[in-house]
C-alpha cells in the first residue's frame, strides 16, 4: 500500500463542481498553500471545480490562499466561525455583495460537527448558542436542568489538509498549532488529500506520535517547503 | 455426512475476498483466524477496538509485551506503519464508516441481514463488546460460521430468534458449506461446495436461497 | 470628566482573581492583555483555542513561527509544561468546564449575567469564533469592559438589545469604574472608584445595583 | 502547580462511599493495579469507601485488580461492555448470585458517551445498539433515512489511571494499547488521580507527545514499577 502521488495536479484532480471541501488551517498554521494554489490554477485553467463550498474556520486573508480562491470566483459559500482577518477584503467585498453564502458556526461546534461525521454521529446536543440568533430553527432539548442546542454532522466530499510528517501508508503529525481542525477534517471527509514537508517509509513515525492514522487519509504528496501564509501576506504576494 | 470446511477453510476462503490495503477488524476469537490467509500479494492492515492499527502476528510464547494486546487479550506485534491511539478514536473508525471490513461470527443471521451474536439468551452473564459497533462500521460486514448448529439446526434464518447484534448490517456469510451475499433482504447464493447440491444446501438453510447467475464452485485448499 | 480606569489598568484588576494553577482562556484582543499582570507567585496556564495549553509571551520581532499562534493569529511561545491538540480537544476542554476562568469583552451585559459581545446587528459580516463556546465552558466567566460606551450609554443593562452570546452564563465584570458581581440575576456592587459615589456610578448603569456587605474599594496602580 | 502526590494512599483518599470510578485498562493493559490494591486496602481497614460505581471496558480477571475489588464487597454495580475474561469468577458468582448491577454498554457507546462527558456533550446519536434489546428504552431519532439511538453522557467522580510518563503538571503519555479508555476518563471525571511510572519536570515531554493536557489531571504518583495483570494471574496472585 503506497498513497503518495506525484504531484499537486494529481492530487486536486478529485476535486468537483459543487463539492463541499474542507481546508485545514487555522490563521496560516497548517494552511494546505500549495494545494489551494494547485486548485485555483485548474480552475482558472479550466473553469472547473466551481460552485465550492469550503470549510475552515475562517474565510480567507489577503490576496492568497482561501482568499484567493474566494477572489477566483470558485466558491459558492463558506462554512466558518470567524470570516475576518487582517485582510478579509476578498470575502467581504463578495459577501456585501451578495456573492457568496456564508454559513457562521461557532467555533467549538464547527470542529464537533466536523468530528462527528468523522465518528459517525448523526447529531449531538451541544450548551454553545443556546438563546442567540445562530440556534434559530434548532431543536431544543433539556438534559439536567439545562438547555441545549441540537447540532448535525458536517461532512465533506474531499478535505486538504497539511501535515509535516506522512508516511506511505498516510499515518501523519503536524507541527505544532498546525494541528488545529486537520485530523478532524480528514476523518469527515469522503476523501483526504494531503501535503506534507516529508513523506517518509512505513516504521519511521513513532506509533505513538502519529497524530492522524493512516485510515482517514487517501493521498500524500510531498511538499517539501511549504509558503507559510503569514509570509506571503507581508511579502504582498497575490495569487 | 456430507463434507464440509473446517473453520480454517470457511477462514481461508473469507481472507480471498480481502483487497491490498483495505483496513480490516476481525472480531476475537475464530474470525481472527482469517488474518493467517491473506493472499500473496497483498496486505490489509488490521485494527483492534483497543486502539491499535496495523498490528501484527503474536509474539513468540515468553516475548509478550501486555501492553501490546488485542481486543481479545492477545499478545500482538507491530508492522512498520502501526499507530496507537483511544478508544473514542478507535469506535470512530468504526463508527464512521473508515474500515472496508468487518468478519464476526455468528449464532443467526436472518435473510434481511440482521445478526445474533452477543447473547444465548437470559441466562448467564451478557457481554456485547464491540459487535454492536462493528456491525455499523465497516463499508462490508461479513460473517463467518457454520452453516448449521452443533444440532443442526440452520444458523440462516428468516427471522433470528436470539438477541440481535445489529438490524441489517451483514452483506455477506462464508459458511462450511457456502457463500451467501444478502441482497435486498435476501439470501443470495454465490458459491457452494461441489460436493453438495442446491437442494441440499437449501434443506439445511433456514430461509428461501435465490440464485442470480451462475453458482460459483466453493473450493478451498486443504489446510 | 470622572477619572476611570485605562484599559490596561482594569486587566490588571482582572489579573488579580486568577488563582494560581488556574486555567484560563482570554479572548482574543483587549482581554489578552490580562496575560501580563499576573500577581507575583501565582502562574496560571493560558489555554488557546486553536490548540495550546500553556503559552507563553509573544516572541521578538523577527522571532515568529507562524506554526506557534494564538487564537488572535498573534504569534506566541511556549512555556515548560505546555501540549498542542487539535480543535475537538480543545473545545472539549472549553464546553466540558475544564478552564477556570474565561475572560470576554464585551458591547453589553445584562443583569441576568446574558452576554452580547459578537455581533452589532445585521450590517457587516457577522462573525463569532469561539465566544459562543466559551461562554458555557469556564468554571467562571468574566467580562472586561468600559462602563459605558464611547456615547456614554450603559453597557451594563437590565435586558441586552444586540444579539446574544449566550444566556445567563457571565457571573463577574470588571469595568473602568466597578467591580459587580452576578448573583442570582441582580447585579451585586462588589468595588467602585473611590472618586465616585455610588449614585453617580449607579446612573452610569442600566440596572439597579444592589449593595451586599462593603463595597470594596477599586484602587489600581499607575501602568 | 505541582500535582505530584507522595502516596497511593494519598492518591485514593478522596474516593468516598457510593461514587462513581472511572478505572482505566483494557484486559491488563493501562490497568492502574496500585491504584486498586491501595483502594482495597482502605476499604479492608476502613470499611469504606463501598458501594461504588466502576466503570471499566471488562470486569476483572482472577484475583487481583477490579476482579479483587468485586471480591471485596466494595463494588455495588459494574458499567462495562464485556464482564468476561480468561478468569471471570469474581463478577460472574456475584452477578448470579444477584449481588452486584450490571450496566452493559456496547464498547464504543461506551468510550463515546464518556468522551462526550468530558466534552461537555449531554447527549448524542448513535446507529450502535439499534434494533436490540441495549437500545430499549431509549430515544430514537431518524436522520437521513438511517435510525439512531441517543445515548447520554456518563460522567464520574474520580477517574484511576495509569500513565507511562507524567509531568508534575498533570501532562501525561501512556505505554502502547495501554492508552485506550484513560485519556477519555481523565476528561470525563470530576477529579482524575494517575499512577504514572515515572514523573518528570514540565518541558521533558515533547509537547507534540502529550496524549492527556494537563488539565484533565489532578493528581499524579509515581509508581516505578507497577505491576502486570497478566503477569500477577500467570503467577496466580490473589489480593
Amino acid at each position: 500500500m503506497d498513497k503518495t502521488i506525484a504531484s499537486l495536479a494529481e492530487a486536486v484532480a478529485i476535486v468537483e463542481n459543487g463539492m463541499t471541501v474542507m481546508i485545514g488551517g487555522f490563521g496560516g498554521a497548517g494552511a494546505p498553500i500549495e494545494l489551494i494554489h494547485e486548485l485555483i490554477d485548474r480552475f482558472r485553467a479550466t473553469g472547473a471545480p466551481h460552485d465550492l463550498i469550503v470549510v475552515n474556520n475562517n474565510a480567507g486573508n489577503g490576496r492568497i490562499g482561501i482568499a484567493a480562491m474566494i477572489d477566483s470566483g470558485m466558491v459558492a459559500k463558506m462554512v466558518c466561525s470567524f470570516p475576518r482577518s487582517s485582510d478579509p477584503r476578498a470575502f467581504t467585498e463578495r459577501y456585501l455583495a451578495g456573492n457568496i453564502g456564508l454559513e457562521l458556526v461557532p467555533q467549538g461546534t464547527l470542529a464537533e460537527r466536523i468530528r462527528a461525521a468523522g465518528a459517525g454521529i448523526p447529531a449531538f446536543y451541544t450548551p454553545t448558542s443556546y438563546g442567540t440568533d445562530l440556534a434559530a430553527g434548532k431543536p431544543v432539548a433539556e438534559f439536567e436542568g439545562r438547555h441545549y442546542v441540537q447540532e448535525r454532522w458536517l461532512k465533506a466530499d474531499v478535505a486538504l489538509i497539511k501535515a509535516e510528517l506522512a508516511d506511505r501508508q498516510g499515518n501523519l503529525t503536524f507541527s505544532k498549532a498546525a494541528r488545529n481542525f486537520s485530523p478532524l477534517m480528514a476523518m469527515a471527509a469522503g476523501r483526504t488529500v494531503v501535503q506534507a514537508r516529508k513523506i517518509v517509509e512505513p516504521g519511521m513515525i513513532d506509533p505513538e506520535m502519529v497524530v492522524t492514522p493512516g485510515i482517514f487519509v487517501d493521498a500524500v504528496v510531498e511538499v517539501a517547503a511549504p509558503a507559510q501564509e503569514e509570509e506571503l501576506i507581508r511579502q504582498g504576494v497575490a495569487r | 455426512m456430507i463434507a464440509k470446511l473446517t473453520s480454517t477453510q470457511i477462514a481461508w476462503r473469507a481472507a480471498q475476498d480481502i483487497e491490498d490495503g483495505a483496513y480490516v477488524n476481525l472480531g476475537i476469537g475464530f474470525p481472527e483466524m482469517v488474518a493467517r490467509f491473506q493472499p500473496a500479494g497483498r496486505q490489509a492492515i488490521f485494527h483492534t477496538e483497543n486502539g491499535i492499527l496495523n498490528f501484527g502476528e503474536a509474539p513468540k510464547k515468553g516475548e509478550e509485551d501486555w501492553d501490546l494486546i488485542n481486543a481479545g487479550k492477545k499478545a500482538v506485534t507491530l508492522n512498520p506503519g502501526a499507530a496507537f491511539f483511544h478508544h473514542a478514536d478507535s469506535f470512530a473508525m468504526v463508527r464512521g464508516g473508515h474500515l472496508d471490513v468487518a468478519i464476526l461470527g455468528a449464532y443467526e443471521v436472518a435473510e434481511t441481514g440482521d445478526l445474533a451474536n452477543w447473547s444465548t439468551g437470559p441466562k448467564g452473564v451478557p457481554a456485547v463488546g464491540g459487535a454492536m459497533d462493528l456491525v455499523h462500521g465497516a463499508k462490508r460486514v461479513a460473517v463467518i460460521t457454520d452453516h448449521v448448529t452443533k444440532e443442526g439446526c440452520p444458523k440462516l434464518v428468516k427471522n433470528c430468534s436470539l438477541p440481535l447484534t445489529g438490524v441489517r448490517c451483514v452483506t455477506r456469510i462464508y459458511t462450511s458449506l457456502a457463500v451467501i451475499d444478502i441482497v435486498a433482504l435476501r439470501f443470495v447464493l454465490r458459491e457452494k461446495l461441489p460436493s453438495m447440491s442446491f437442494d441440499e444446501l437449501q434443506s439445511l438453510t433456514g430461509a428461501e436461497l435465490l440464485v442470480d447467475g451462475e453458482i460459483g464452485l466453493l473450493t478451498v485448499p486443504e489446510l
